[in-house]
């Protein structure tokens, strides 16, 4: 199979095929001396060249969470057959859509519908885990949409307000 | 001794607190909201009674719901832990009302020393310094601006029903005064429904140490020696050790014995800690009287080798103290990392969800204090603390070798957590000299990080494992390469858009 | 110090030598074996090579192999652990001839002491008191029967070359030791290719006590205490605990003080075990030295706060001891099980296979040392035991109550374990007062074992399990309740047809 | 779903229906007042009239091995929809297959096929965990096959030979 993964800012082709015992790896083309296994549910034991190392893939998604040792990475892996458009890309410039960082409870809401806003204002605050965790606003401009009132429970990723 | 314990909390402290009830031959009954229902502290108990939903006030908070579930099991005694119900007097009432033991100081000293004004007075009267300032509550702004000028800035406003810097504001001047005082003053009201402030004198770079201290129905106070507690986050203690790097024996006799005496001042009962600002000179001040088992008592106990919760537990039946003060002895030392679900690489965000897996570190020195296993889901509803790492070493420098060899064991898949901060914090030549203060995490974590040095070979296996973990298939393996909210929350959080801070 | 320390073992040593490492800031290279890819230590280690397939004598047991993969990493020291190669004089030759450290012994001082009757002779010049019996091997059976009638029956026959109760045989009397000096002689030459045996009177109910020694290249010898190990199934330790419950200050003072004689006799350097058998009177003889760390050394740093293989390492690198014989002293208790991969149920039968979950008991006091983790295939081709639960407390009684708190903690899934076996132990009124010797626990083991106490709703908790683990889909869940081989063996197991016994 | 239980000896007729958030059980007919949920594969937190339990599966097939708090016991659950014979009736009396009862070689072979065998005799060695195990039979008569040979490698419940 082949995927490219793009990690601490750079991108790379990476092929795999599977062998007897393991996998045959090629990175930009180039053979890699390294044997991986999988050792549990998102643990990797990876011996590149004789070193060892643990990688563990620690959260998921898109953009994978991978520690190794105690060094901490995100890579995006994505199939060059499926041509997708990145996040980025969908996501109008002009539009930013705010998402609920954690599930919790609107405790206030700061700014109405349709008024101006600063890049960086507080747009409403969510209690969670004891803690009141304030919303900002990425960008200067109009709250466009705003979805959620006070006292309501929302979701982790649930969609608040949207900054036009 | 008592035959059965309801433990009036949840997390690592109700499991810890049933691990020595377990030791003792003593039944433990737990309580548990609703989204409880497969935590730890139920599994691990012999009953366990639900006590409501959710929300802390209809459920850990109840005194009433919790006396109730005492009652109906048979508990002849109940232990509070931290947090929760741990300082609130009316539980100690309501538990002496309903004939059951209180595992605790008496609701007299917890009332006298809850009160800070109050503690401060006792401290004075005990001979124990404190910082200069008030020891009263301050009527209105224009006795704030008198005991201000009259102490010198900076000064500290306070709330008197204060604790974990709630209701607290540093004024650098006379004219940062005004709105100080109305903030303060609304933020108290709020968190303690007491608005009442007092004044302090402003300690630059002070550090947090506190004593810990034990008392029995005898009369006998004895002092088990110190933790460092400087490592905070906007006031929340992260590591804590002992001993600390600046305290000398004749520095902890000294703190040792004056919290003895302010604790006698108080006819202080069971465990408590005296906590100190320590200045640059080594002069140390009274701070404030934890009257309640701590979160850090671990570091305590690996330096003494005695077992804190058991001892509660006897001094609460009516035993005297095990030992006396000459018999306490520090050996090696003992640091201690609390790990929370948040986010240090995004505004320190609190991470609930669930808990795809989990290492532990193990081997020598190592103790883990957890309160929450691999596939539970981590509720929003309480506060964010996992469990903690205790490490113990024969000298500072092997435990802080022990502890950062134990982070790299450690991991936690599926929410985020602050194991990254420490496995950073540990190879800070300033952390590593013991060179802080109570602000010193704040201003470090306001550096800029230094960046990592460049490791081609982790990365290309960061390479591999990122392809085999989105590529393979297999359910196991794909639920813990995607957690479904995962991915949409760290795209926000990516945006950089929140900023979080305690409740008020 | 060492750059990079090559460790030639597997299992629990392995990852214990490479956390200790990894503490003094040491690279590591693992050696594995084919089936052994996915194991801890290859997973904890810097770097990992291969060096052959399952069999150990193609690998773990091949010193040209293991010379060959330091050599290749760029190590300067290498570490034997325990079992394998560790008392084999020859591996420590070759590191020499290779320029590497032996962490260890020098061979000399292994092969003196590697040899019964040697040491014998060695112990009874440096005035430490021996069983009597032969200081040389036995020429034959004539002779062998004019010393037993010396010494007077019952005798024991050993191996000279032994250890681990091959070529070993009790004599009752004179009519046995035609037959016992048959069957030893043959098991000792299959078992070390040298079928000499020897001489001593038999102890009939001894405890096994020994003193943990260290020597540095300053001929400094210190010892570290005593371990009690009478806790043995046909002669392999199971329990061992620090202080023993017989040892007084005056017997440690007195063994302490033998095991140092002996070992400067022997010219003896970095960490090393002096058995003795103990008998009901106090007095101690003089059993075998082993030229190692042992399995049983946590329980000595647990009561120290020493990190011996730490030590070890620094002695290897020409430093000297970093403390006298007057800075050690003991504190609390400690007490370890070993959890072997063996069905107590059945024989004892070894138990190889996937283990397919696996939780560990964590709180206070509590050290896990374990080889093997959640998912991971143990192999049938090396030792049983999966790792050690090492417990401290403020007594032995606490020591004892914190361990049975454990054990109720610990679960393995998949495979079997004796886990069951030490819950067991644990409640029996003589373990609990102290008062064994080496034979009890087989003994013991052949009570018949005393009716569990009715338990309805153990029963209903049971009977509920099974419902849903039998009857609820899941690819997870249905692995851990049937491996598809397991209830084959069961079946086999039940029908008690076998019967096992150490390889000799 | 119904399902029949023997554990402890005795036998138990368990009746199990989901409902919201839990099970209603009943055993021999009697309600019982039990909340269980599965915290990880094979690991059970049960409430029985407040009572907290965990029961651990720790080995399954046929029969469950199963441990509450130190306590360890073995269930045999079947459905008794599904009429099946027990591996009592299925095995002959007069016949025994002696199974491997774990991996390893055979080290030797101690009786020849046609001999007579005693109950106990040792029949043949496994190596396995550096332990040699004695396989012994479990009847007195003829070894009437023998289907391994010496330093030959064997796995868990592999046939090794038949008594008759």
């Amino acid at each position: 199979m082949k995927r490219n993964v793009r990690i601490e800012g750079k991108n790379h082709s990476v092929e795999a095929e599977r062998r007897a015992g393991g996998w045959d790896f090629r990175i930009d083309g180039k053979p890699i001396d390294a044997d991986a296994a999988e050792i549990s549910p998102g643990l990797f034991s990876i011996l590149l060249e004789g070193k060892s190392f643990l990688a563990r893939v620690v959260s998921g998604g898109a953009r994978l969470e991978i520690e190794v040792g105690s060094r901490r990475m995100i890579a995006e892996v994505s199939d060059p057959r499926r041509s997708r458009r990145s996040r980025g890309e969908l996501e109008r410039e002009g539009h930013q859509r705010i998402l609920a960082p954690m599930p919790g409870k609107i405790l206030r809401v700061l700014v109405g519908k349709g008024s101006p806003v600063e890049a960086g204002q507080a747009i409403l605050v969510i209690e969670a885990m004891k803690m009141q965790n304030e919303v900002r606003s990425p960008k200067a401009g109009t709250l466009e949409r705003l979805l959620v009132s006070e006292a309501q429970a929302v979701g982790a990723g649930e969609l608040l307000a949207v900054v036009a | 001794m008592f035959r059965k314990i309801l433990v009036a909390n949840r997390g690592e402290i109700a499991a810890r607190i049933i691990r020595a009830c377990r030791e003792m031959g003593i039944l433990t009954v737990a309580v548990y909201s609703e989204v409880d229902r497969t935590s730890l502290h139920v599994q691990m108990a012999d009953e366990a009674l639900p006590i409501g939903p959710a929300a802390s006030r209809e459920s850990y908070l109840s005194i009433h719901k919790i006396i109730d579930a005492a009652r109906r099991t048979g508990c002849s005694a109940l232990h509070p832990g931290y947090g929760f119900l741990a300082e609130d007097a009316a539980l100690a009432r309501a538990c002496d009302a309903a004939g059951l033991v209180f595992i605790g100081p008496t609701p007299e000293a917890m009332e006298r020393l809850g009160s800070k004004t109050e503690a401060r007075q006792v401290a004075r009267r005990a001979g124990v310094p404190t910082t200069p300032g008030a020891l009263d509550a301050i009527a209105d702004l224009a006795g704030a601006r008198s005991m201000a000028r009259e102490i010198g800035f900076p000064v500290l406003l306070k709330a008197v029903a204060g604790g974990g810097g709630k209701g607290m504001r540093a004024v650098e001047s006379d004219s940062q005064l005004d709105g100080a005082w109305r903030d303060a003053g609304s933020e108290a009201a709020n968190a303690f429904g007491d608005g009442r402030l007092y004044i302090e004198k402003y300690l630059p770079r002070p550090r947090h140490i506190e004593i810990q201290i034990f008392g029995d129905h005898e009369g006998h106070i004895v002092h088990l020696g110190e933790r460092e507690c400087s490592i905070q986050r906007r006031h929340q203690k992260v590591v804590e050790e002992s001993p600390s790097p600046v305290v000398d024996p004749a520095l902890r006799r000294a703190m040792g014995e004056a919290a003895v005496r302010l604790a006698q001042a108080a006819s202080y009962r069971n465990a408590g800690t005296v906590e100190f600002l320590v200045d640059d000179s080594g002069r140390f001040y009274f701070l404030e009287v934890n009257t309640r088992l701590q979160v850090e008592h671990p570091v305590t106990e690996s330096v003494t080798d005695m077992d804190l919760v058991k001892i509660q537990i006897r001094v609460a039946a009516g035993e005297p103290l095990p030992f006396r003060q000459e018999d306490v002895t520090l050996r090696g030392h003992a640091m201690e990392c609390r790990i929370y679900a948040e986010d240090p690489e995004n505004h320190f965000f609190p991470s609930p969800g669930r808990i795809v897996s989990m290492n532990l570190p193990e081997g020598p020195g190592i103790r883990n204090d957890v309160g929450v296993t691999s596939g539970w889901t981590v509720p929003g509803d309480y506060d964010p603390m996992l469990g903690k790492l205790i490490v113990r070493g024969g000298d500072r420098a092997e435990t802080i070798a022990r502890l950062s060899r134990a982070l790299e064991e450690y991991s936690i898949a599926g929410i985020k957590t602050n194991l990254g901060l420490f496995r950073r914090l540990l190879r800070e030549p300033e952390f590593l000299r013991g060179e802080f203060h109570t602000r010193w995490l704040d201003e470090w974590l306001a550096r800029p990080a230094a960046p990592e040095p460049p490791a081609e070979a982790m990365e290309t296996a960061a390479i591999l494992a990122a392809v085999l973990a989105e590529a393979l298939p297999g359910e196991a393996r794909a639920e813990a390469a995607a957690g479904p909210t995962d991915s949409r929350w760290k795209a926000q959080a990516r945006a950089d858009q929140l900023e979080n801070q305690p409740r008020r």
